[in-house]
């Protein structure tokens, strides 16, 4: 509900939520200009998580910026593993075996359902409902035991290698893969659909709620299931398919309304299609290497470079320049959150409070990868 | 590449003098050196982009409006510091939400010691906060910009980290 | 009924004790049936199946420093979470738990229950506005405008009761429905009453969820909104305070809700009536209210002025014309 | 008003089976785990710091000295030494420190060795007041582990 805002500005107060909030879910700062429990004005305020991550990649060379790129989105790590891949393999011209594209599709969609998961959590966590958060928990741990697996680590992976991966897949994965789609299908109805989706005071609180339109997408540049709530058809993995995904059939899920409920069910419906290609990508998993023979040293040939992979808060490019030398001359990250969180502003003004916290919630905000 | 040829055309009316060409994958890789103003068709398998744009600094305004009139989105702004040239490079990332891709990279070369740029956020809000970042790292003023303050480094900050002669 | 200065110490011994346990122990309830609903453990340290976790929690809150930030009302800020306390216990002076055992039976004792429950309202205000923190003024202007709006209702409802049983005495009220679950007043056979008063006691539960500033109606609290609303700025014994008023606020709201409609000490089948039954009519009670809490997701605050003004308010008058009816009608 | 009768309906009912979900969950066992008491199997790929690998026979580090992993180390966290093996070929290893503190257990280090010298420990118990505790020396760590299993 949003309500005009009384031209009355004189009785207004500057409210700071955060850097310390438990909605912002990290070291956001939004200052909000309130009138009552109207918000006048809302404006984001970055940085206090910056770490420089473009200058540490200038100072390092390609393959040890590797770990770093974990640490900007810790929920989706390793889509952005993918992306450094990709983009150097671009820069470098390396091929990659086909068994190693496919374990990456494999852990890259088994890591976006485990951030969608902690998206739903932490979502009803802002609208105050605690259970849910257990629950997707509960299941988000069983896929981080299977990437811990065979990664090495639960949270920051470092996982890809330019030409292939850390480390080749085993049939207990295979399995534990398997029977954890399984266990998600099953769960997925009553626990998160019965008990959330269709609960009458979540729809009434989150439906026509922080309405953003395909215009306002184009013009701030949103993209990811943000973009996709808002009608626009538009997701990297078919758009621009790089990797093995123009091999799996899959869906992009895409609501029109704009509003909160439309990107909660565009995250809820990807859940599913990733969890499709999963399956088939185990059914057409080929053998083979999981490494490409590669020069210890990398030096990619001078010249512009770009590469998008689709996260699951939207559109990851890195711009890489490089001059031929064995560290990249430039490399600019192009976060998806950065670009999702400027149209905040805009949508909030006039909004309650609460509105505007279950808008920010429903943005799927991670603070690290919007400062990096 | 119906839409890379609509763009190129529409883009074409900026640069009358130029002839762009497509260029052989071969012949593609040109590296980072210095090139006349105008367009390249480049290969977007190993480069990410259709079609490479180099303007001047104050053709960006009209370069934007032409993209925001063919339904580009921008995608990001980057900063390029070359010490040795005594340069700023700025690069203007569009891409279509939808549909055929097709992704434009467009390129600007300004003066190291006055480097001035006009601002696109007229054209894209989203280039709010993309200039503010780049002023912020590389000194680079956005001329009418309307907010042109640090955005994530703090505010009495009084250097530019991503320049090259930047030392910590 | 002579009241011997004996008799009021031990009424007053008993009470307080009532009042403590369960303010202590009820938090462990809480916690360890969040546990149990999210299939977690909980509490299972201090003492057998954590226990002594309220004895922990409680030594220390005492042992730490009592803090007034610059910049409040110093005297309204202490005097809050008093404030928040007192009016509970006193409530349990005028509830029957059973026909003999109870306090006093004051003959107009629901008024009483209702004015010292917009009390517990006052005290989350004048918290919330000495702490001199926007958060919790703006949690105060929200527990206010709700607790009006579900007072409404509440009152509404407590009207068909006290028709159904011509007194605003609860023990007189609890003494009419003895006999079975067929006397209590949510399934009252006697003149039909069964067809509205359900209703009835879904709206009076719905409002004093409403009245005790629980989820999914914890505007006030709102921990992801208002970080903690009113007590953001309390610490030490003033926030225990309020968490022990919260959950006696909750046994009260039990207490009412047992005697107005499930017959107090009354035993379902019509078998010896005791406090027993009494007993485990609130602690049912209690635990729907935990259980609920753990449910469901956090309401708006227009949603929820909405849910009153717009359904329960016109529901509940309804209700009220129907009974009055069928009381002339029989 | 059609809307607000169906509203009342169906919210109604989604309320109640959410009741009917959590209270099933209620009666169900626990899902989690009392870490100290019960502890979780580790996986054999798991990553805590580094440490050195010694010969089967000699219990000597398999280190040669090459300092492939202190090129590889993004962050700059490990320092060897050698000296010049007296009567054999290559080096010797005579000192090898991790600096803990820095170390973002990337892996890269044992990814780039060649001779089967460096491995990841399976230690998480790790805490201290003291910041120089996590500045380790892997040498020394080697020979307790080596007086552990002679």
């Amino acid at each position: 509900m949003t309500v005009p805002v009384s031209p009355r500005h004189d009785e207004t107060f500057v409210l700071n939520l955060g850097p310390q909030h438990p909605a912002t879910h990290g070291v956001l700062r939004v200052k909000l200009t309130m009138d009552g429990e109207y918000i006048v004005k809302a404006e984001p305020v970055l940085g206090y998580i910056h770490r420089m991550h473009e200058k540490l990649a200038e100072a390092s060379t390609f393959a040890q910026f590797m770990p770093n790129t974990a640490r900007m989105d810790y929920l989706h790590a390793l889509a952005f593993n993918h992306g450094w891949a990709l983009v150097v393999e671009k820069a470098a011209g390396i091929e990659v075996p086909e068994r190693a594209e496919y374990i990456r599709v494999i852990t890259v969609e088994l890591n976006r359902i485990a951030s969608h998961l902690l998206w739903w959590a932490a979502f009803l966590l802002d609208l105050g409902g605690f259970t849910p958060l257990l629950y997707a928990f509960d299941d988000r741990e069983k896929i981080i035991d299977l990437l811990e697996r065979i990664t090495g680590s639960r949270l920051t992976y470092c996982y890809m290698r330019f030409g292939g991966v850390y480390n080749d897949i085993d049939d207990e994965f295979i399995k534990g893969t398997r029977d954890f789609i399984k266990r998600l299908r099953g769960r997925m109805p009553r626990l998160y659909h019965d008990l959330v989706t269709h609960n009458i005071i979540l729809i009434k609180r989150i439906k026509d709620i922080g309405i953003i339109s395909a215009e306002q997408c184009r013009r701030y540049g949103a993209t990811g299931p943000v973009a996709r709530g808002s009608g626009i058809d538009y997701d990297v993995r078919k758009h621009e398919p790089y990797s093995v995904y123009p091999e799996f059939d899959f869906d992009v899920p895409v609501f029109n309304e704009g509003d909160s409920m439309a990107r909660y069910m565009v995250r809820m419906h990807e859940m599913e299609q990733s969890m499709r290609i999963i399956e088939q990508a185990l059914d057409k998993l080929p053998e083979g290497p999981v490494m490409a023979k590669v020069p210890k040293v990398l030096k990619p040939g001078a010249g512009y470079y770009y590469s998008a992979v689709e996260t699951a808060r939207g559109s990851l490019g890195h711009r890489l320049v490089c001059n031929g030398d064995k560290n990249p001359y430039k490399l600019k990250l192009r976060s998806p959150t950065f670009s999702n969180l400027s149209l905040y502003g805009e949508v909030a003004e006039g909004m309650l409070l609460a509105d505007a916290l279950a808008l920010m919630g429903s943005l799927d905000l991670v603070i690290p990868e919007i400062d990096r | 590449m119906v839409v890379v040829e609509q763009t190129r055309v529409a883009l074409g009316t900026l640069f009358p003098d130029s002839h762009p060409t497509a260029v052989s994958s071969e012949e593609d890789n040109q590296g980072t050196a210095p090139r006349e103003v105008g367009i390249l068709v480049t290969d977007p398998a190993k480069h990410g982009h259709h079609i490479d744009v180099l303007c001047r600094p104050d053709q960006v305004v009209a370069v934007a409006r032409i993209m925001d009139g063919e339904g580009y989105f921008l995608e990001s702004i980057s900063g390029v510091d070359w010490p040795d040239r005594q340069q700023f490079e700025i690069i203007y990332d569009y891409n279509r939400l939808g549909g055929e891709h097709c992704r434009v990279m467009v390129r600007t070369l300004m003066d190291r010691n006055q480097p001035v740029v006009p601002t696109i956020t007229e054209v894209f809000p989203a280039a709010d906060w993309h200039e503010r970042e780049t002023f912020d790292f590389y000194g680079i003023h956005f001329q009418d910009h309307p907010n042109l303050i640090r955005i994530l480094l703090p505010e009495d900050a009084d250097f530019y980290p991503l320049r090259k002669d930047y030392m910590p | 009924m002579e009241t011997s200065m004996w008799h009021a110490l031990l009424y007053l011994v008993g009470i307080m004790a009532f009042a403590g346990v369960n303010a202590a122990w009820l938090g462990w309830c809480e916690r360890k049936g969040a546990a149990r609903i999210q299939r977690r453990i909980g509490p299972c340290e201090a003492g057998f199946a954590g226990l002594l976790q309220p004895l922990a929690d409680g030594l220390k809150l005492l042992s730490k420093q009592l803090l007034v930030p610059q910049g409040v009302d110093g005297i309204i800020f202490r005097v809050a979470p008093v404030l928040a306390m007192i009016p509970a216990i006193t409530s349990m002076a005028v509830i029957p738990f059973s026909e003999n055992i109870g306090a006093r039976a004051m003959e107009l004792s629901v008024l009483l229950l209702f004015a010292l429950a917009s009390i517990a309202m006052i005290a989350i205000l004048l918290g919330g506005w000495a702490s001199g923190n926007k958060y919790a003024l703006i949690s105060s202007a929200r527990a206010v405008s709700q607790n009006l709006a579900y007072e409404i209702p509440m009152l509404l409802t407590v009207i068909t009761v006290v028709m159904i049983s011509g007194s605003m005495n609860l023990r007189d009220i609890a003494i009419d429905q003895q006999g079975g679950f067929w006397h209590w007043n949510i399934f009252r056979l006697e003149n039909g009453h069964f067809l509205t008063m359900w209703i009835s006691f879904i709206i009076f539960f719905i409002c004093a969820i409403a009245e005790t500033n629980r989820a999914p109606f914890d505007m006030a609290e709102a921990e992801s909104e208002l970080v903690a609303g009113f007590m953001t700025e309390y610490g030490s014994m003033g926030f225990g305070l309020f968490m022990m008023g919260e959950y006696l606020n909750i046994v009260v709201g039990a207490c009412l809700t047992a005697v107005l409609f499930l017959g107090g000490w009354d035993c379902p089948f019509g078998l010896t009536p005791g406090i027993w039954w009494f007993l485990l009519k609130i602690y049912i009670l209690i635990f729907t209210f935990i259980w609920i809490r753990w449910t469901y997701p956090r309401t708006q605050i227009y949603r929820l002025l909405n849910l009153s003004w717009k359904i329960l308010i016109p529901f509940s008058l309804a209700n009220l014309m129907v009974t009055a009816a069928l009381i002339k009608v029989f | 008003m059609s809307g607000y009768w169906t509203d009342i309906v169906t919210g109604g009912k989604s309320l109640v089976t959410g009741l009917a979900i959590t209270a099933r969950e209620f009666f169900k066992p626990v899902v989690t785990e009392q870490y100290p008491w019960e502890v979780p199997t580790m996986t054999p790929l798991f990553r805590g710091h580094i440490e050195l690998i010694g010969n089967e026979e000699t219990g000597a580090p398999n280190c040669v000295v090459c300092g492939m992993c202190q090129r590889a180390c993004p962050s700059v966290c490990i320092s060897l030494d050698g000296k010049k093996n007296e009567g054999g070929k290559g080096k010797v290893l005579t000192s090898y420190i991790i600096d803990f503190t820095k170390c973002s257990l990337c892996g890269s280090c044992v990814e780039s060795c060649n001779f089967n010298a460096l491995r990841f420990s399976r230690e998480y118990n790790l805490a201290s007041f003291d910041k120089n505790d996590f500045i380790m020396d892997l040498i020394k760590r080697l020979e307790e582990q080596n007086r552990c299993t002679r």
